[in-house]
């Protein structure tokens, strides 16, 4: 029977500054139906969840829900449509009690007059947790009492409880385990049976067809495809996700990968509150890449190993002293260099010029006993941003008004500015359009050539197995394999071993 | 039910544990019930106040010219008070209070000034136009309008203020806001909790409090003279630090009443010293370095139960991976 | 355009404050017209009668005498009627009195005077805020030739003593026997009955502070009184005060009287009240130093047994110095110490007295103190000064403006 | 292209606010006082009754990029001039010595307080101002200290002029070119992105308070001088001087890349000439009080919400 559109998207686009993040988008979902949305990251495709949800504002476009246009300017309202989200990052506030979590933002529905009946909401809280099976989370504690999952489910709780017409889901299985993933997937069924529709976003395309019925694929914020029921094939699905055919030259070019001899830096038997007894080898001359889900321990490896925490057990030497990491500042006189995975925050500092940026860590190269003239800095930040080809019209400009892939130029060039041979890349690509990252991943090819060790962390399997000479794979903070560069190496292969 | 029980034992064990301390020093003095009411009924005011910085204090904001806001409601109390009686105080205070922290959200909205710098310059505008409207005279109330500031009147507006503190703490949509936004402000906006205006709400909120306090304080004392330049931050850290003990407390017990009781603490030390005849240079010293104390432990617990927490999920992750 | 319609709109705004926070406020204009400077915070209800009647002098001084007076408020209970009595004798004798205040630290005191001295005032008051600031004072003063002299301060230390009297441009101090105001203050409790006493006092560093402190320990001493406990630290409010008073008397049953050597303003309503509250009026006994507005409510309900002070004519004599000796008819040559009376109230009648005669009239009328001035009055002599100085009672108030 | 110039519009306006108001305030007096307020003895005066604020306000440029504020200020230069004082009867270069060696190490209890033990900076240092106040009124005891009779000659201008200018001049090398001053400014601009360059923010922060430290010890050395004696409230209220003083030079609220050392000199010559006429208008002291609260309320704004035009960059969550 023919469902008629509930969803019905018109040609929205959004920026961030100077990103293009959606451009032109136009696609309908039907009333009942579990659409997946899959795209690499910097595809838009948490950025049209979020229009949706009424958590970010549409810069033109029209989106009409059941031919009613969609004005949800925040999550209230959006919820007030019938429209529920579960974010990736937590959603919940680890203070307040699982209750007050759930009825965040509604909680006037719970008495009168500003004042709240606790003993009603934790009531409808402990229905609401029970409406998906679960009996283990007791309403009136503390939030921060309970684990990851266990704070996932009860966003899960929230988004299912107002019985939503559109329940939206952005990556939100790789934060579960196979108990969690089965409450989603219940979930899913249970909205699907009462005639909503789900919006369900996710990197692993064997969870995507056991669930979807149709899938949407976005590339760099544009709209490519919509596959329906049976022509969902994976290997498909992947070519109109990256664009093109695995063609060579968009990663590297060679197919052995080789290494230096001399081994750069090494984790020995590193315990912490994520890593379970991690042991590897950073050899010159090296990409080795380091993939996984994003919570599978492999971000804090990376922190790790520039000095920003502590092992609870087991060490972190760098080959140059063969000492123990200490802090930042140590790491960066062993010539670590770590490009953050939130740029925005850590990586750069947004409100200050680009050439303050550039130099920063480098000052004590640039000056003599601690001054430096602006004439040397400019000299030197220019040499720099010729080198990286940052798009910047005056090096005094702040680098808040940068695109994406300008801002990680500016960071590599800090790093290149300052000398770091060996280099931890976090998800050096997120966000980024496909030119610049272009030029990243050819730019790390020379850097291979000129001895750099490169530590790659990426949640994009083709960007790990096109780039790397040696691929480690994480789950659950414990190394599960590794592997040497090969044509054989598939993203299959390796999913198998992240899940 | 017995948990709660016991922790607020172990809370309100901490005043008596002070009081003796004190007692010990100066048994003469401090043993009698009637030192013991006159700690508690003293410390009224400087809980109401503190009960006012609480929500701010959460959201790590701090209103430095509350102080001099008090200062300003007793002075419009006092001249309305010549011709409309206790009513004239009431409503002096209150409508003193509301007006100020009116003009302290819209400055915060309109301006968007930081909080803290902006209630610097607000203890000289607002202590500095008290002056302006007494012409730097002081001014007195009538006896037969104290009665709030004795004995019956100002238990009766300390429980008021109790219970309406109580409700709004943990029972009203507000309180429940501003806990999500101490603890999260991206979360909290996200699901359509407007972060400003609940800061505009507390800075109001903490202004109202304030005023119900100059009530009792102008009734109690029954005189109030315009303050010059930052003496009236002297006024408000006997509250602030209540709040601090209040915080630190909180964990064991309901914040309201952890509050009460670090006002309690004040009061005590500030009684002790005035028994025990010290200078007030070293009652300066005591109240500076308790202080420093309380802010020192809040910090330095928050990073070690952090740390704590990791080293033991990092020791069970090690017992696992020896199986 | 709007946001460049804002930015000018915004600039605008803030130079249009600068400029009105700079001329607006102070409606003074520059010297021509001899009405007098009054400054605009100046209230009506303390408007002396030589405000109402032009006292034109015959204006030939076209270059009128400048005198300068830094102070720390021209309008509080203690400060008001110094500025008040010194404004009227500058009218009488037809001198122009510019006042600096905001007095928060010494160095402010310090830049105080020479703000008035680049104002082209030719003689400077002040109340020295230690002994040691004097040789400071002195040397500013004397490398800009202006003269100066000090209110409410007592030269006894000598080093400073012979200081100023070496110089030529100092005109001498009116100072007050604060050591007496505290004996008599403590006498009074004696009278009353009171040994065991309870003492609010001034923050310890200050040399009035000292003063008053010698004058409590030798009533103590003499009287046979004991001080039981002392507060200076809750004198911010009259809570405080009212606080500090509930816990003396539980810590100190036996406390009979409390005597109030400075803070009065904030502490004297609090100390009432509380006493009031815990019915203990009768049993204790109040007295202080330095007046405040509702002493006669006070004495009428005889909840205040003493109160000593009134010592608000120190800047008038000042004055009638200056404008002596910079219009060339100095009353006496070398510099001179002169000691200023005390007021002493102890009856709800003296209150009203005083309040009617020496408050809401000044205890000396324009004319009287354009009689002080040689120009006017040729016989006038110093010994006159110091009959009219040492005779300053409300009676002889009284009776010099015939009230019955 | 519009938008861009509109910025840059703004931007410059911002820069040369300071400038205006300096020469709106001494034309504004100048005017008023028929001449007077610009005769050489005046500006000989303005100087000196500001050359210790100008100390203290150099050294809070540094505190101030890193959004720290310093409450303690005020008490810190009694408890140094009391210091002094003391030392002074004994000789005069060790009475400097012991002041700057005081102020240090009031300098060192607050950097380790705020940078170390992580309490608000405000706050740290507001409890700091009460200690040391209770400390003041212990030592003055016995009511004033005075300070030896020889110091007074040490209050002549060239000297003053000359420590001021070798202190300013080195302040302003060391924040302007020094990477000291620079990571001082990242600091105050993005604090976590600052640790990941390698910038030892504790470090940092210990050693601008150590700094304020040293500007207040010899402050508190010269304020004694003027003054002839410490006492209970040498210095008092100096902090909120310096605040508006920088304010009005055009420093950013909380710091970051647009923190110019000039903003210091330029504010507190406005200051000082707003002082000096104000006593020519005979303000009293709530009025006084009053304009200089609603000026810095105004400027503060304004340049807040101009400066927040021009960085508007991302919204970052």
């Amino acid at each position: 029977m023919e469902h008629e559109v509930l969803l019905d998207i018109q040609h929205v686009s959004k920026s961030f500054g100077l990103t293009q993040a959606l451009k032109d988008v136009s696609f309908q979902v039907r009333q009942g139906e579990v659409r997946g949305i899959i795209g690499e990251n910097g595809s838009g495709k948490s950025t049209i969840s979020n229009i949706v949800a009424g958590i970010y504002a549409k810069d033109e476009g029209i989106i009409r829900l059941n031919g009613k246009e969609l004005h949800a300017a925040t999550a209230v309202e959006a919820e007030a449509e019938g429209i529920a989200l579960i974010v990736q990052e937590i959603g919940t506030i680890g203070d307040i009690s699982v209750a007050s979590n759930i009825f965040l933002g509604n909680e006037k529905c719970f008495g009168s007059r500003g004042f709240i009946n606790h003993r009603e909401m934790n009531r409808e809280a402990k229905k609401a947790l029970e409406m998906i099976g679960v009996d283990t989370i007791a309403p009136e504690v503390r939030t921060d009492r309970y684990n990851l999952e266990e704070r996932k489910i009860v966003e899960i709780a929230k988004a299912f409880y107002i019985h939503p017409r559109l329940l939206i889901v952005d990556e939100t299985a790789n934060a579960l385990s196979s108990h969690g993933r089965k409450i989603l997937y219940s979930v899913i069924e249970a909205v699907k049976k009462y005639g909503g529709t789900v919006l369900f976003i996710t990197h692993d395309l064997e969870e995507l067809i056991k669930i979807c019925d149709s899938v949407t694929i976005l590339r760099d914020g544009v709209y490519i495809d919509t596959c329906y029921g049976g022509d969902m094939h994976i290997n498909e699905l992947k070519v109109k996700m990256v664009g093109r055919e695995m063609s060579d030259h968009y990663y590297r070019a060679d197919a052995e990968g080789s290494r230096g001899e001399q081994v750069v830096m090494r984790v020995e038997n590193v315990f912490t509150s994520m890593l379970k007894d991690v042991t590897l080898e950073l050899h010159e001359g090296e990409i080795l890449g380091l993939g996984g889900l994003s919570d599978c321990g492999m971000h804090e490896l990376g922190r790790l190993m520039f000095g920003l925490d502590q092992p609870y057990a087991g060490k972190v030497i760098c080959a140059g002293d063969a000492q123990r990491l200490k802090n930042p500042v140590h790491a960066i006189k062993c010539g670590i260099g770590y490009v953050s995975k939130n740029r925005d925050t850590e990586a750069v500092i947004l409100q200050d010029s680009v050439k303050n940026n550039v130099c920063l860590c480098s000052l004590d190269k640039i000056s003599k006993l601690g001054f430096a003239t602006p004439l040397q800095e400019n000299r030197f930040a220019d040499q720099w941003i010729q080198k990286l080809k940052v798009k910047v019209n005056h090096r005094g400009e702040y680098v808040a008004s940068l695109s994406g892939g300008n801002k990680q130029k500016v960071v590599l060039a800090k790093w290149l500015g300052r000398g770091s041979r060996i280099l931890i890349f976090d998800c050096p690509t997120r966000g980024i359009d496909i030119g610049v990252k272009e030029a990243i991943y050819h730019l790390m090819e020379e850097l291979k050539e000129q001895g750099h060790a490169i530590l790659l962390i990426s949640e994009e399997l083709p960007e790990l197995i096109g780039m790397s000479d040696r691929i480690l794979i994480m789950k659950d903070g414990k190394i599960v394999c590794e592997t040497m560069r090969g044509p054989e190496i598939t993203e299959s292969l390796l999913i198998k071993e992240m899940i | 039910m017995n948990k709660k029980i016991s922790n607020a034992i172990v809370v309100v064990m901490v005043p008596i544990a002070l009081y003796l301390f004190f007692l010990l020093l100066r048994p003469k003095s401090f043993g009698k019930i009637n030192t013991v009411y006159i700690i508690i009924t003293q410390s009224f005011i400087t809980c109401m106040i503190a009960w006012g910085m609480q929500y701010l204090a959460k959201m790590g904001e701090f209103d430095l010219a509350l102080g001099a806001e008090m200062i300003l409601d007793s002075i419009i109390a006092a001249l309305l008070s010549t011709r409309l009686g206790i009513p004239g105080i009431v409503a002096g205070c209150l409508l003193s209070a509301f007006v100020c922290g009116i003009l302290k959200g819209v400055l915060y909205r309109v301006m968007k000034i930081p909080i803290m710098i902006l209630t610097i310059a607000l203890i000289y505008l607002l202590g500095s136009f008290g002056g302006l409207i007494t012409n730097s005279a002081a001014l007195t109330i009538a006896y037969e309008h104290t009665f709030l500031g004795r004995a019956p009147g100002n238990m009766i507006v300390f429980l008021l203020t109790g219970i309406l503190m109580y409700f709004l703490a943990n029972k009203s949509v507000y309180g429940s806001n501003v806990n999500a936004v101490a603890g999260a402000p991206g979360i909290s906006r996200n699901n359509g909790i407007s972060v400003e205006r609940t800061k505009i709400r507390s800075l109001i909120l903490s202004s109202m409090f304030a005023g119900i306090a100059a009530i009792v304080q102008l009734s109690h004392g029954s005189g109030v003279t315009p303050s010059v330049g930052l003496d009236s931050i002297q006024n408000i850290m006997q509250p602030m630090m209540s709040v601090f003990i209040g915080f630190v407390m909180a964990q064991y017990v309901n914040v309201v009443f952890s509050i009460f009781v670090g006002s309690i603490l004040m009061s005590i030390i500030s009684n002790g010293i005035t028994a025990l005849n010290w200078s007030s240079a070293i009652y300066n010293i005591v109240v500076g370095i308790i202080l420093l104390l309380i802010m020192a432990y809040m910090n330095v617990a928050k990073i070690y139960s952090k740390r704590h927490e990791e080293k033991v999920r990092a020791i069970a992750n090690i017992k696992e991976m020896n199986l | 355009m709007k946001r460049k319609s804002m930015k000018l709109l915004m600039s605008l705004l803030v130079t249009a404050s600068l400029l009105v926070g700079l001329t607006g406020c102070g409606s003074k204009d520059e010297g021509t017209k001899a009405e007098s400077p009054s400054t605009d915070t100046q209230t009506e209800e303390s408007s002396q009668p030589a405000e109402s009647e032009e006292s034109e002098t015959e204006g030939e001084a076209t270059d009128k005498i400048k005198l300068g007076l830094t102070i720390y408020s021209t309008t509080d209970a203690t400060a008001g009627p110094v500025v008040n009595n010194m404004q009227t004798a500058c009218d009488g004798m037809g001198a122009e009195l510019v006042i600096a205040t905001d007095e928060q630290n010494p160095e402010k005191e310090i830049t105080n005077i020479e703000n008035l001295i680049a104002n082209g005032c030719q003689a400077v008051f002040c109340l020295p805020y230690a002994d040691d600031s004097i040789p400071r004072i002195a040397k500013i003063c004397e490398d800009s030739e202006v003269y100066f002299g000090f209110y409410w301060y007592d030269l006894s230390n000598e080093e400073t003593h012979d200081v100023c009297y070496a110089s030529k441009y100092f005109l001498g101090n009116i100072y007050e026997d604060d050591v007496w105001s505290a004996y008599t203050a403590m006498k009074t409790l004696n009278e009353a009955g009171a040994s065991h006493i309870g003492m609010f006092g001034l923050p310890t560093g200050r040399t009035t502070t000292t003063k008053r402190d010698n004058g409590i320990a030798q009533a103590c001493e003499e009287f046979g009184m004991e001080i039981l406990v002392e507060d200076r630290v809750n004198t911010n409010t009259s809570d405080d005060a009212a606080s500090s008073v509930e816990s003396m008397v539980s810590a100190y049953p036996e406390l009979d009287g409390i005597v109030i050597a400075g803070m009065t303003q904030t502490c004297l309503p609090g100390v009432i009240q509380s006493l009031q509250n815990l019915g203990m009026t009768e049993q204790v006994k109040v007295s202080c130093i330095d007046f405040n507005e509702n002493q006669t409510e006070y004495f009428e309900k005889n909840s205040v047994n003493g109160v000593i002070g009134g010592h608000f004519t120190g800047g008038a004599w000042l004055a009638v110095l200056a404008v002596n000796k910079l219009q060339g008819t100095p009353l006496v040559d070398e510099p001179v110490s002169i000691k200023d009376e005390f007021i002493v109230l102890q009856s709800a009648e003296d209150a009203k007295n005083y309040d009617a005669h020496l408050y809401q009239e000044l205890p000396y009328t324009a004319d009287e103190y354009a009689q002080m001035s040689k120009k006017i009055n040729e016989g006038f002599t110093y010994e006159d000064l110091l009959k009219v100085v040492g005779s300053y009672s409300i009676e002889d108030v009284m009776t010099r403006h015939n009230v019955e | 292209m519009k938008a861009n110039n509109e910025k840059k519009g703004m931007e410059l306006f911002i820069n040369i606010f300071p400038f205006i108001s300096l020469i709106v305030v001494f034309a504004g007096f100048a005017l008023l006082s028929g001449g007077r307020t610009l005769d050489m003895t005046n500006c000989r005066k303005i100087f000196e009754q500001s050359f210790t604020l100008l100390l203290v306000a150099g050294a809070a440029v540094f505190l101030l990029s890193q959004n720290c504020l310093d409450m303690s200020v005020g008490a810190a230069i009694g408890m140094t001039g009391v210091v002094a004082a003391l030392v002074s009867k004994i000789n005069i270069p060790l009475a400097f010595f012991a002041a700057l060696g005081v102020g240090l190490l009031i300098g060192l209890i607050n950097g380790v307080l705020h940078g170390v033990l992580g309490i608000n900076a405000m706050i740290a240092t507001l409890a700091m101002s009460f200690i040391l106040r209770g400390l003041l009124l212990i030592v003055c005891k016995s009511g004033t200290v005075g300070i030896a009779v020889k110091m007074y000659d040490l209050d002549e201008v060239g000297l003053k002029l000359a420590v001021c200018l070798a202190f300013l001049v080195a302040a302003w090398l060391l924040f302007q070119f020094h990477s000291y001053g620079k990571q001082c400014r990242a600091v105050g601009a993005g604090e976590t992105a600052a640790v990941q360059s390698g910038i030892r923010i504790t470090f940092i922060k210990v050693i601008s308070y150590v700094l304020m430290g040293a500007a207040t010890g010899i402050a508190g050395f010269f304020t004694v001088i003027r003054t002839g004696a410490a006492m209970y409230n040498t210095g008092n209220m100096v902090e909120f001087d310096i605040l508006i003083a920088l304010i009005l030079g055009g420093m950013p609220i909380n710091g970051g890349a647009d923190s110019r050392f000039r903003s210091a000199v330029i504010g507190v010559l406005i200051l000082g000439i707003l002082n000096n006429g104000m006593v020519l208008l005979g303000l009293d002291t709530y009025p006084q009080l009053i304009t200089k609260g609603i000026i810095f309320i105004l400027v503060l704004a304004m340049t807040f919400t101009i400066r927040n035009k021009i960085n508007r960059g991302k919204k970052t969550a």
